[in-house]
């Protein structure tokens, strides 16, 4: 094999040295990279608080803070996940490093555009942060800023409040930038069917982004109109309503549901055939069911509004159409299962991670159906049953396809291999730790235990004792699992180009990928996803990879 | 049937159903990755999708999904349509406590107390920012909102004491925004009514 | 990449055409604003301004020269932003 | 990008972009369109309060600068420099006087004590004041655009004038030109649902 030189060696644009080849580089595997430490840093940030809280909870009464700090708490742990780690994770990373190259291409269409976005999102960070330390103290109105209390409260909003529109922003030209390389970068003998789906839900996810974003820029530029001149628009004694700030809120929000899962479902739709070593089963669906719930998935937002006080009219429609858009996520759940009938599986750490993602993922989707449903909602809006909901879809799915898709592009993003058994005793604790957290705040829910309580009533405290405990067995999992892949910048055992039987594009270049990814003109499949080739080869008794 | 009832039965179907969703999603998987194993099966079948498989296993799924959204929809009507004879007590939420004005005006604070066997609804408002009033007991919860009324009612058929949360989060008191609900026999709800 | 076939060069006289178009529909609408027609008030100033808009975005903005990437795009965005002010009515108008 | 300047997609970079600029909007014109439905007496009142000369002048004159733009990449195209500039020079002046305009229609406002949580708003109908609120956010955000609209504009034209754009390199005047055509559309329908309601 020729050695080439990878993208670490090589700057671009070219003469760079030093930290100027990473800060201003149009290179999207360097922002990728970048985006990605920056990523860590503020999930680990978020998870430390989302400890505290639950180390608040653990016991009745003041534990350790009081309710100020605690709101300010769960504020800042739903706007850092939320802004900082969830939307962008996966789009940002693996989006920014792998859809050129699964397209066939050396970069995005707007380099410097796509270093912009980064500094538009290291910029929202810093303002995330400048929020802290200045004014009149956090900010505790809760990630959803919902009026007329984030008008009225003493605390920074509005800081806060222009954190998350520069975020939301840079959200948005990474999604313009996708789409304008999905049409006009593939490779010219790369049709529509012959895309990976990776990239297909990154293309859906795109759309929701440029379209949906603008709103809760509008509606969060809104908020600090109102706070700076409070000229009423939704403050009842001035002829306001607040129930329609509700509706501009979600009416982003809800498809910002879709843009932080459809990457994590783009990224399982990769991992499930690669170690089935078998085609996905139903391409076509899965790119069908992508669309289907970027779009409808746009039209459901007021089912977030039961209790508002909204028309029972609208109450009605929202609720039948939200059971519609369970349908595709649905049938992508049937497909990933039914790729694995007859196919030939090797138990791997991102497989192993993207079982659990189906698991944790289905119980998020079917405990959505209770919230769907109009009068079982009713009951269980706004309590722990729904925080449990949305961390099983966002957490167990979205922040488990993370781990999953860290676990399988591992490799090629630094050209190493990580221990598997320590991955294993990661993912496993985390998943066990996951459900010990978050399976008692159904039942916490079902009983009637509020959301974003700092004190409770003693019937609830054997569930929050419970909660605390299964988060330290979660915070351990991660620490396992992210301490055995920083391991392996120490042991540096050499990752091979295509270390799992894999056939989309990026495999076939090599690890790390050079500065333009491809040496040679890539080979375009006629099927994504054929794995006819890969059996042969091992036939030939070419090993892939060393066992670790 | 109360609401109550209604409710619950709407719970019972949809978790069940999903339970057994789960159950089957988790045991196939589990069963292929077990049955399928490399080392038992090294070669795989080249199979790409099954158009039938497909077609089925959308529909069913938005039939039962449709069903679902029946079961929550009636359950829900239950919640809305009051009864013609429900005593009608105003509520209002402030920060951080709930107000309750009764016919005779005479006002309480974070204590409600109502007659056995009779429906009550409850008008709800707020006087500063949004608040949410939840009786976790009888399945209700209608946000307070300013300069607006919205409605929840019950049936009080139990004599006993309930919890009364707030479940729209309104700021440091928010945790601390309970009231008590009594439901006691007719006569001592007149006595207590007339005390000042 | 396809070759840039697209190079469309209007002429002034087309662009001139729709701006006179444009001047006089805006007389239009101000005119009709001093007729009261009731409930046909909004309809008949918005169905204008559509027409004006949509010559905007033909001409000037050379919409009618695009691909059909930018054309389905363009109706899809439009699409959206109607769905959203029409199913905001769902409760609005309920209420 | 090996394969030279890729015009279309570049076009679609920016059209993408317009579309999140209309939903901006969009999120304004979901609360007109409720507030209207709520309010429709008080909108025709406010509207008969805005002067609708004055409105009907700033709508010619950002078609008017349409146009010129519109010709001025014609002029591009045809290796036409000096009138490319001389169209692009008057289109910024064009936004001048729509913001000259702008600036005496808000004047005369607060000289009445009609601005946002002024004594008359606040003591008066609420309905009354909801309107003059949308007002003034639609067209403080309208008015924005065009002084980023003249920005791009002003960058396109030095860039004319400099020979960095030419007749088979003008993307930067186009995307310019259609930023402005954007704004030229949201006013197109600002100008009838709030100086014309009746």
């Amino acid at each position: 094999m020729i050695k080439t030189e990878s993208f670490y060696d090589t700057p671009a644009p070219a003469g760079l040295t030093g930290i100027k080849a990473w800060l201003l580089t149009h290179d999207h595997k360097r922002l990728a990279l970048m985006y990605m430490w920056a990523i860590l840093f503020w999930f680990v940030i978020a998870m430390m608080f989302g400890l505290l809280l639950r180390t608040e909870l653990m016991s009745q009464g003041r534990t350790i803070m009081g309710p100020e700090v605690y709101n300010s708490l769960f504020t800042l742990h739903g706007v850092i996940m939320i802004f900082l780690f969830v939307i962008p994770a996966i789009p940002a990373i693996f989006g920014n490093f792998f859809l050129p190259i699964q397209l066939g291409t050396d970069d995005v269409f707007f380099p410097r555009l796509n270093l912009f976005s980064w500094y538009l999102f290291m910029f929202g960070g810093v303002f995330a942060l400048i929020s802290l330390f200045t004014g009149e103290g956090f900010p505790d109105t809760g990630w959803t800023f919902y009026v007329p209390f984030s008008v009225e409260a003493n605390s920074n909003v509005s800081v806060t409040v222009m954190a998350a529109f520069i975020l939301g922003m840079s959200s948005m030209l990474t999604g313009l930038n996708f789409i304008t390389t999905f049409h006009r970068m593939r490779d010219k003998n790369m049709g529509l069917m012959q895309i990976p789906l990776f990239t297909w839900s990154l293309y859906a996810t795109a759309w929701v982004q440029i379209l949906a974003t603008p709103v809760i820029s509008i509606t969060l530029v809104l908020v600090v109109v109102e706070r700076l001149f409070s000229i009423g628009l939704f403050e009842p004694d001035k002829g306001g309503d607040p129930i329609l700030y509700q509706h501009l809120f979600w009416m982003y929000s809800h498809p910002a549901v879709y843009i932080m899962i459809l990457p994590g479902m783009g990224v399982i739709s990769e991992i499930i055939p690669v170690f089935s070593r078998k085609s996905i089963f139903g391409y076509k669906a899965i790119v069908w069911s992508s669309m289907g719930i970027a779009v409808a998935g746009s039209l459901v937002w007021a089912h977030h509004m039961y209790t508002s006080g909204m028309s029972d009219v609208s109450v009605f429609v929202f609720s039948l159409l939200t059971f519609l858009v369970a349908i595709p996520s649905a049938v992508k759940v049937f497909s990933w299962i039914a790729t694995m009938h007859k196919g030939s599986i090797e138990m791997t750490p991102p497989l192993l991670l993207a079982l659990i993602f189906i698991y944790l993922f289905s119980v998020g989707g079917l405990t959505g159906l209770v919230l769907g449903a109009v009068g079982t909602d009713i009951h269980v809006h706004d309590t722990h049953f729904v925080v449990s909901h949305f961390h099983f879809v966002m957490f167990g799915g979205t922040g488990f396809a993370f781990f999953a898709a860290l676990h399988f592009w591992w490799p090629k993003m630094f050209g190493i291999m990580y221990e598997f058994k320590n991955a294993y005793i990661g993912a496993v604790l985390t998943a066990i730790g996951f459900l010990f957290h978050y399976v008692p705040m159904f039942i916490l829910g079902l009983q009637g235990m509020p959301r974003r309580y700092y004190d409770y009533l003693p019937k609830y405290e054997t569930g929050n004792f419970l909660a605390g405990f299964g988060g330290y067995l979660l915070c351990l999992g991660i620490l396992i699992m992210f301490g055995n892949l920083f391991m392996s910048f120490k042991r540096r055992i050499p990752a091979p180009s295509d270390p799992w039987g894999a056939t989309t594009l990026e495999w076939t270049v090599p690890s790390p990928p050079p500065v333009h990814n491809f040496v040679k003109k890539p080979q375009i499949k006629e099927f994504p996803y054929d794995f006819s080739e890969v059996g042969k080869r091992e036939k030939n008794g070419e090993k892939s990879r060393k066992i670790l | 049937m109360t609401p109550v009832q209604g409710v619950d039965q709407a719970f019972w179907y949809i978790l069940g159903f999903s339970t057994l969703l789960l159950f089957g999603i988790t045991a196939v998987m589990i069963y292929f990755v077990i049955r399928y194993r490399r080392s038992k099966n090294p070669v795989a079948s080249d199979i790409r999708g099954n158009y039938f498989l497909e077609i089925v296993w959308t529909i069913i799924p938005t039939l039962i999904a449709l069903s679902m959204f029946y079961v929550g929809w009636t359950s829900y009507i239950g919640l809305r349509t009051v009864p013609e004879n429900a005593i009608e007590i105003d509520v209002a939420g402030q920060m951080f406590s709930w107000l309750f004005v009764y016919e005779n005006d005479k006002e309480t604070e974070n204590e409600l107390v109502v007659p056995l066997g009779e429906a009550i609804k409850l008008n709800v408002t707020s006087l500063d920012v949004l608040h949410s009033l939840y009786i976790p007991a009888f399945r209700i919860k209608i946000d307070a909102v300013k300069g607006m009324e919205t409605y929840v009612w019950f049936s009080a058929d139990k004599i006993g004491e309930y919890d009364i949360q707030c479940t729209e989060y309104c700021g440091t008191g928010h945790s601390a925004m309970l009231a008590k609900l009594r439901i006691v026999p007719e006569s001592e709800y007149l006595k207590w009514l007339e005390e000042e | 990449m396809d070759s840039q076939k697209n190079n469309h060069i209007l002429s002034y006289t087309t662009l001139a055409l729709v701006l006179g178009l444009l001047l006089v529909l805006t007389g239009v609408t101000v005119g009709v604003s001093y007729i009261d027609l009731g409930f046909f008030n909004v309809p008949v100033a918005l169905a204008i301004a559509c027409t004006k808009v949509t010559f905007v975005l033909l001409f000037f903005m050379h919409l009618r020269y695009e691909g059909p990437i930018i054309n389905f795009s363009f109706i899809g965005t439009i699409s959206f932003l109607l769905i959203m002010i029409g199913f905001i009515f769902f409760d609005v108008a309920f209420r | 990008m090996s394969t030279g300047i890729d015009k279309t997609g570049i076009k679609i970079g920016m059209w993408l972009f317009l579309y999140s600029e209309i939903l901006l909007f969009g999120g304004l014109f979901v609360l007109y369109a409720a507030y209207f439905y709520k309010y429709p007496e008080f909108f025709s009142e406010g509207g008969k309060e805005l002067n609708r000369v004055i409105g009907a002048v700033n709508t010619v004159v950002l078609l008017v600068s349409s146009f010129t733009v519109a010709a001025s990449i014609t002029a591009v195209q045809r290796k036409a420099k000096k009138q490319a500039i001389g169209l692009l020079i008057f289109s910024i002046f064009c936004g001048v006087v729509f913001l000259v305009n702008k600036y005496f229609e808000w004047g005369a406002k607060f000289h009445h004590d009609i601005y946002p949580n002024s004594e008359t708003l606040v003591s008066g109908e609420v309905g009354l004041n909801i309107f003059f609120g949308l007002y003034y956010v639609i067209t403080g955000l309208h008015g924005l655009h065009v002084i980023i609209g003249m920005i791009l504009l002003s960058i396109s034209l030095v860039l004319v004038m400099a020979g960095k754009v030419t007749e088979s390199k003008y993307s930067m005047l186009e995307n310019a030109g259609l930023y402005w055509h954007l704004v030229d559309l949201i006013w197109i329908f600002v100008f009838p649902l709030f100086y014309l309601v009746l």
